[in-house]
């Protein structure tokens, strides 16, 4: 499983992520970037439930390490990041985000975790055609994305847990 | 121009006795030049290019996001081509136009399965009752038909009339179906046109069929108080024969019900319906008949071995049911030429033999295009059936799911399998150790599709678990439906219309479509019920009719003993299946046509225009999953209405979205001086998935602004988006694009006139004008300038 | 049964004068019950289940073999389903089905294409010369449009009667279509009778279409003589104005030489056509007008630099053309609805404004919806262009072949998004060093589609390169083409029917469809020669016409002019475009009728058995690439004639193959004495995917054979199996599979005679009874034998 | 490239090939069968012009190490065959012969040289779906093919010459 991308049926397109497994070249990634952004899904909450733990928190480390916005339409994740204080987000509908991403931001990174597979394997897709030449996106998701520039590989949840952490280490670092 | 039929001629001196048959008329197809008092509008019978400039305008605005399901094309011998980024396949075509191609194709296959459901109906009903049988949507409706007096400019009088619409329909599909063969369209705006153009005639089509059935077979006709049904997998009372209809047309479950009257035996067989033809048959027989649930319930429902007999006719059928049901012992009968599964042709045989044939085994079920026989051996099958079934009923196949989520792996290719990507292997885990709760939760989420079980090595019954585990929730499906009432009365929207246009109601919602939702069935009443509780006018059709039954208040009830049905604020308004889709459409046109006075005989851009620009509406197709929802939803956008698809959605390929940022995109003509005029994003967009049902809610209040709101109108609709806004994302928030919709401070919302003063100060907000008369047609403003100067 | 307006009734005190408007007449929808010496037979207006039976007979002996072209299935919001291996779709689809039921799809948008073209030459001719026009297609032909008269029943007269034709077509097709929806049908084996359904239709659009344009146009008329025209790249007088017609649609084109005839300078302005728009304008003019060759060559002729103006209509167009036309400086007028580009429509403007418009280049073209308009349009803007681009033309925008060669990194991007795979990069290392051959070896299997360009990293021209390196070949092609000449006579089928059906007469072969040859053209006039030189009966039509044109013989003769263009032995027919596909079924179908007697009348399926079962004919359609092809073959299937295609043709998703080896697969009923008798495998498949040529050619031999042969013919039919299978494998070889063919000693042929015998000793031969009178009906069985009672 | 499938729209489906970049991997899994047979392809002479040298001589190396079958319906190549004295070839029309490789015959490993690429991508996929209980597939093409059991990497022409000397030598020993 490890190496593939997720879902079965979303196979692999012409042109595909590369997957990333180390979590320092991971790290580089980001850092290559000057306005980088991390969407978070809606999903995130099965995630959490998963792995047992506070992954919204983490992402917030991940964007305060590196000055990435982050932007969701998730009214629990919005209340989360208010009661943690956390300032530098938006409300952002994903789908007219995108839009803005591939027209009107200068955002050179967008990082995406916890949305649904197919619906983010969609979006992915939009960005990957039509906003190429100025974004790169990445998939932080225990799911590995073929439509995004990067992405961490198909792993079980736990592992993900772990790799999201020595990521949050390594960015601060 | 193209009208069909225009030129036609009858060699009198052959036609001898006209009711007889006519032999050697020399072609005689008529179109039908009515006496109607008004004159004929300018786009009768459009053809493909014929409102070519109206799509452009739109799509111009509305530009198509992309999201291709797969970067290549497989479409013809040549490939398959690489369309990735910039590159073209080997006929010249590029990814936009691609995708625009697809959306195409899947419209035509949408529109095609409604004008031929439409036509079957037809030519069956107008067989059986004749075809000067006169259209009769019942005393309050005299506007009938309104899409397609709006579309042909035919005013349709009796059943036959109808043929000629139909025959417009077809000619127009299979012209529009062409396009998409490899080198013919090379323009993805000029394959959205197309799209358009499908959905139009998807409407009609829908139109023309439930019409048919309403008038021939006497289904509520605008009846805002038609009776309740039972709905649920509660509801089925297991110790009688069960006949379980399934798909769309009505027919051969009607028949069925007939027999059993016939024979006095109606109160000893259980029909139950699934998918629209439960609507069908509840409108039918407005008494014994229950629904199921909506298409993801079949596997959900046979699986219980509850149905004896399953007569299958079109559209939305599991494919593989044939095989589902010998494994319950159950028997399919199939009923139409378009889903023949493989069975034997029994058509013309003696329905005892049939009868015996299938108790034997020796075939797992049969082809009857006969409906009055299917009906007969459905009903004979089902009474000697179901004795020998009783042990298998409601009773999975399965005793012990702790011990076979022993044998799970956790290897996970169930969930990569999913679509829903449901932690099946988590829940397996849980279920090994005794705690099936985890299976039952996914219970929630599941809709019953089994590529979980395809996928697993272990040949674990992952459906069948989930279903066991979820017992308890199953038989506590007990609801309450309003049966689909069909149209809306003239006089309601003569009620209605006005605070419509003005705003003064703030939108009008209507839940539309399959059963493919993300977060499960619930989405879909609590959304309604939050429109319903603001003032909105909430209406339903298809499964999402269904889904807003299954929920029940603090008190037990369920929205459709909550809200009343008749269309107006605060209401739930279920106008019935799939085809009664074509009410809601007609209900936005008619408020053009009774209120506004707009002419509506082949007046297409005009009506369209004024829909755009005035009337606050906007549909929310939440599990839209099949070709036939994207039809739909295309006739709706050609139509000026929005509408919004769940997560699922994204998978038709490209969304239509407004640019809010882009200020000229949002010009509008003022009718009243022709000048050019800001009139704001509004609506947003044409065609939106959301992520999650917060999301989709806020959009559809926002969808429902249109730029001739009052501006107390403006203020109603601001406050819902205000509201709803902040209800989920923080009371100390207002919408980021706020700004956008306010053009005079009389706009705002009192309840929240500082904060929003302060808002829009910081974003640098200026006054706009507000435009009472807006239009993007410059014959609108000809024609109102010249009205003018009279 | 299903009639189409089978009940119709007129309202006849409504009637006032017969030929004026008819206002208030209550439907009178005609259906033609003509006077005609035969009586209706069994299945007149057939709808999809009405040969199902057939269908079923067929598809148990020809069982697909399933080459999916992708394990998934997209076509819902369900999706993407794996359908891998025994994995079953959201909806119960499994990949069997899947595959079916996209040939459904692929055949619904080839049936269409041919029906609206159909519908719109009928609609345009027949208002232009009157509804009233007889059909007329020359002295020799009484048994007119046989496809539409064993189809409906129905014996049309005039342009009018066919409109009666096409509703029926378009219903049906509709109908059809809807069957793909997701959970409509559920079996890949009435899949596949649809498949067979939508052929049959799509037959009868091809003949109605054909019959409108000889008729309205004067298209020769079973002309065995008709002319010769000038074809290649080669044959354009560059020093013209030159206007290029794209497509398959004849009006525009036809409006073109009208126009310029009218005006009196029809010798100033060169028309050429390219796909099947070539073959309708010479069959029109017959004499000026030129064919620069099939489909694939559209950019090879554009990016020569050499058409002015290109007007393409439907059909096979490179939908990137407004784009490659801007590239040289041409412009682009579209003519159809189908295929708009994307351009403004200018279809009411005054043509010398659009003119001006389009050489001032602030459009790159303009749709012309109105024909005379767009002729006009098109020459004035030639005559004006022509000058200004004279330095352009036959120039290829590329001077340094060497230079760009230079540039490549040899990263093979471009070989792996070459559907031919062709080896780029080892003639671009070639190139580099000065030595052009490998590119114009490139040429010849190259169809200049141009997906090499745009994956090519370093942004190298690589098509411009390949047509620079072969400038001195594509000069050089020059040759004739004998015009399309519409049906066979009566008195042909009669002077070659009895030694068809005998099997002395080794076989009828047609070379049909496009372009996607795999090993370049030259496949097929190698082909169509050895078949005409051993005395088959060589048909041909579409792109596969114009490539038998391409070749010269020792003497420099093209085959046309080697070979007579009657329809008897060791000739070769071009019968005209895609459309004219129907007279090639129509010949065999005239056989059965003409020379065995067989009712037409609605009797499809007796007549398609007997097709099966005696006419030794088969179809190559060596280059098939599109859903139009797919339709035609599946027409022909269904009339019991096998298709073989090129490798490409795998891509159709499944091949219909017979298993020889299942030898009760093979049994025939013996008409005669109704008994159960073994017929051998004739023929042996249905639908054949050759990987090369030879294997099709010994392949065809094979499928000619039937279970009917007499000795005499079996043995002129074994003899050229044999003969072919050893020219190419080698004279000490035998087919392996020849004991399968052989019944009686008698059927061997002379000159093998002790070679074969000893095979079959050696194969544990036994001689098997031959039927004279073999069917696969019961119907015809106990219809000889009531007969035989009398 | 080299790890890659090669034509770029041919996207490896949810079940695909196990690549082989070892030859003497390979060269185990051939020998694993009982009865190996091998299709030659009409394009063989392409892959030969490219090469510079004689495959079919190698294939039949090949056949004679591991006792398989030759199939092929290329004239040229039953000529070499007969002139080489090769005897245990048959003239099968390779559509025909993948239905009784499905249906009829015993062989368990069929093995896949000198096609044209999209034609075996979807004879090997037929095989994949309806025959893959009892017949393993090999792609011996310089074209990795994601619808075998196994194949070989695409790899520029002379290394795969060399790969495939190389395996003969190996099957031999
Ligand atoms: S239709 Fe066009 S893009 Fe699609 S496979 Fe054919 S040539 Fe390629
Ligand atoms: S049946 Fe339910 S759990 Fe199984 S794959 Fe389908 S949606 Fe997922
Ligand atoms: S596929 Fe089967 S074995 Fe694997 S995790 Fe799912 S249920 Fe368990
Ligand atoms: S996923 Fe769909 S479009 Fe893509 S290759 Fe497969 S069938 Fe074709
Ligand atoms: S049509 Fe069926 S197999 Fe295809 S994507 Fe939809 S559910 Fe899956
Ligand atoms: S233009 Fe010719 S060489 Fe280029 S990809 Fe197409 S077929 Fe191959
Ligand atoms: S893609 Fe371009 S650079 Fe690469 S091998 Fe081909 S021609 Fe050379
Ligand atoms: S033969 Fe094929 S490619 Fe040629 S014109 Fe006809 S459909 Fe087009």
């Amino acid at each position: 499983m490890s190496l593939e991308y997720w879902l079965k049926g979303e196979i692999p397109q012409p042109v595909k992520a590369t997957l990333i497994t180390d979590v320092k070249v991971l790290a580089g990634k980001i850092k290559q970037h000057k306005k980088p952004v991390v969407l978070l899904g809606s999903e995130l909450y099965s995630l959490e439930r998963l792995a047992g733990s506070d992954i919204v928190a983490i992402v917030a480390d991940i964007a305060n390490a590196v000055n990435a916005d982050l932007t969701t339409s998730n009214s629990g994740i919005v209340q989360r990041l208010d009661s943690m204080g956390f300032k530098r987000y938006r409300v952002e509908f994903p789908m007219e985000f995108a839009q803005k991403l591939a027209k009107h931001s200068n955002y050179d990174l967008a990082m995406f975790i916890g949305f649904q597979y197919h619906y983010e394997w969609l979006l992915l897709n939009y960005l990957k055609h039509y906003a190429y030449k100025h974004l790169n996106t990445l998939s932080l998701e225990p799911y590995g994305h073929p439509n995004a520039t990067w992405t961490m590989p198909s792993q079980p949840i736990p592992l993900w847990y772990k790799n999201l952490l020595a990521l949050v280490e390594v960015l601060k670092t | 121009m193209s009208i069909p039929y225009s030129r036609f001629k009858v060699r009198i001196d052959e036609l001898k006795t006209p009711l007889s048959e006519i032999r050697g008329l020399d072609v005689s197809i008529g179109y039908v030049v009515e006496e109607w008092e008004e004159p004929q509008g300018p786009t009768p019978f459009p053809s493909i290019a014929t409102l070519r400039k109206w799509d452009h305008i739109l799509l111009s605005r509305y530009r198509p996001l992309y999201l291709p399901f797969c970067d290549l094309c497989c479409f013809c011998t040549y490939g398959k081509c690489d369309l990735s980024r910039e590159r073209r396949g080997s006929c010249g075509l590029g990814l936009s136009d691609q995708q625009s191609r697809l959306v195409t194709l899947v419209c035509s296959i949408g529109a095609s399965t409604h004008a031929s459901h439409a036509r079957e109906l037809l030519e069956k009903l107008a067989e059986r009752f004749d075809r000067d049988h006169s259209i009769d949507l019942g005393p309050q409706v005299h506007v009938e038909m309104p899409i397609t007096r709006l579309v042909t400019g035919v005013k349709p009088r009796t059943l036959g009339d109808l043929e000629i619409v139909m025959d417009y329909v077809e000619r127009q599909i299979v012209q529009t179906l062409a396009s998409v063969h490899t080198g013919q369209e090379g323009s993805w705006i000029d394959y959205e046109s197309k799209v358009f153009h499908l959905g139009m005639l998807d409407h009609v089509a829908l139109e023309v069929a439930d019409v048919t059935q309403i008038t021939a077979l006497n289904f509520p006709k605008a009846d805002p108080e038609s009776p309740l049904a039972d709905l649920g997998l509660g509801v089925i009372d297991v110790s009688k024969p069960v006949i379980l209809v399934v798909g769309h047309n009505v027919i051969p479950a009607g028949a069925i019900v007939d027999y059993l009257e016939r024979m006095g035996i109606r109160g000893e067989v259980e029909v139950c319906g699934l998918c629209c033809t439960a609507h069908e048959v509840t409108r039918y027989e407005k008494k014994n008949a229950k629904i199921v649930g909506p298409m993801s319930w079949q596997l959900r429902f046979i699986r219980t071995g509850v149905p004896d007999v399953i007569v299958i006719d079109e559209q939305c059928i599991f494919t593989n049911i044939v095989e589902e049901a010998r494994r319950v012992g159950a028997v399919v009968i199939a009923t139409t030429d378009k889903a023949c599964h493989g069975l034997p042709d029994k058509s013309s045989e003696d329905p005892d033999k049939v009868v015996e044939e299938l108790l034997s085994g020796r075939v797992p079920g049969a082809l009857m295009l006969d409906h009055d026989r299917a009906a007969e051996v459905a009903v004979k099958a089902a009474l000697k059936l179901a004795p020998t079934r009783l042990r298998l009923k409601a009773k999975l196949p399965l005793e012990d799911v702790v011990e076979y989520a022993k044998k799970c792996t956790k290897c996970r290719e169930c969930e990569r399998a999913c679509p829903q990507n449901l932690p099946i292997s988590h829940a397996m885990e849980r279920a090994s150790k005794g705690d099936i709760a985890g299976l039952a939760e996914i219970y929630e989420k599941c809709f019953a599709c089994s590529r979980c079980e395809h996928a697993c090595l272990k040949q674990i019954p992952i459906l069948n678990l989930i279903l066991k585990a979820a017992e308890a929730k199953r038989n506590s499906e007990l609801f309450k439906i309003r049966v689909g009432r069909g149209p809306i009365q003239d006089t309601e929207i003569r009620a209605v219309g006005r605070d419509i246009v003005l705003g003064i109601i703030p939108g009008v919602i209507a839940f539309v479509g399959c059963a493919n939702w993300h977060e499960g069935a619930v989405d879909v009443p609590v959304m309604a019920r939050e429109f319903a509780s603001r003032r909105y006018i909430v209406l339903a059709s298809g499964c999402s009719a269904m889904a807003i039954a299954m929920y029940k208040n603090e008190e037990g009830r369920t929205p459709y003993e909550e809200f009343p049905g008749e269309f107006a604020p605060s209401s739930i308004v279920n106008v019935g299946s799939c085809v009664a889709n074509s009410h809601i459409a007609g209900a936005v046109i008619k408020i053009a046509n009774i209120f506004a006075r707009l002419p509506l005989r082949a007046n297409y851009m005009e009506v369209a225009d004024y829909i755009l620009n005035r009337i606050g509406a906007a549909a929310i197709a939440w599990g839209a999953m099949s070709q036939k929802a994207a039809a739909i939803a295309s006739g709706f956008w050609r139509l000026g209405v929005p509408v919004i698809v769940g997560p699922h959605g994204m998978k038709y390929r490209r969304m239509l979205l407004g640019d809010g940022e882009k200020g000229e995109a949002w010009y509008v003509y003022d009718a009243k001086t022709g000048e050019r005029v800001y009139g704001g994003p509004a609506p947003e967009h044409l065609f939106y998935a959301a992520e999650s049902r917060e999301e989709a809610m806020v959009m559809a209040a926002k969808l429902c602004i249109r730029p001739a709101d009052t501006p107390q109108g403006r203020a109603i609709k601001l406050t819902n988006y205000i509201s709803l806004y902040k209800k989920f994302y923080g009371y100390d928030k207002l919408p980021p694009d706020l700004h956008l919709f306010v053009r005079t401070e009389s706009d705002i919302p009192i309840t929240y006139k500082d904060e929003v003063l302060k808002f829009l100060r910081e974003a640098n907000w200026e006054e706009k004008p507000s435009v009472s008369d807006p239009t993007l047609l410059e014959e609108v403003v000809r024609k109102r300038l010249a009205v003018m100067k009279q």
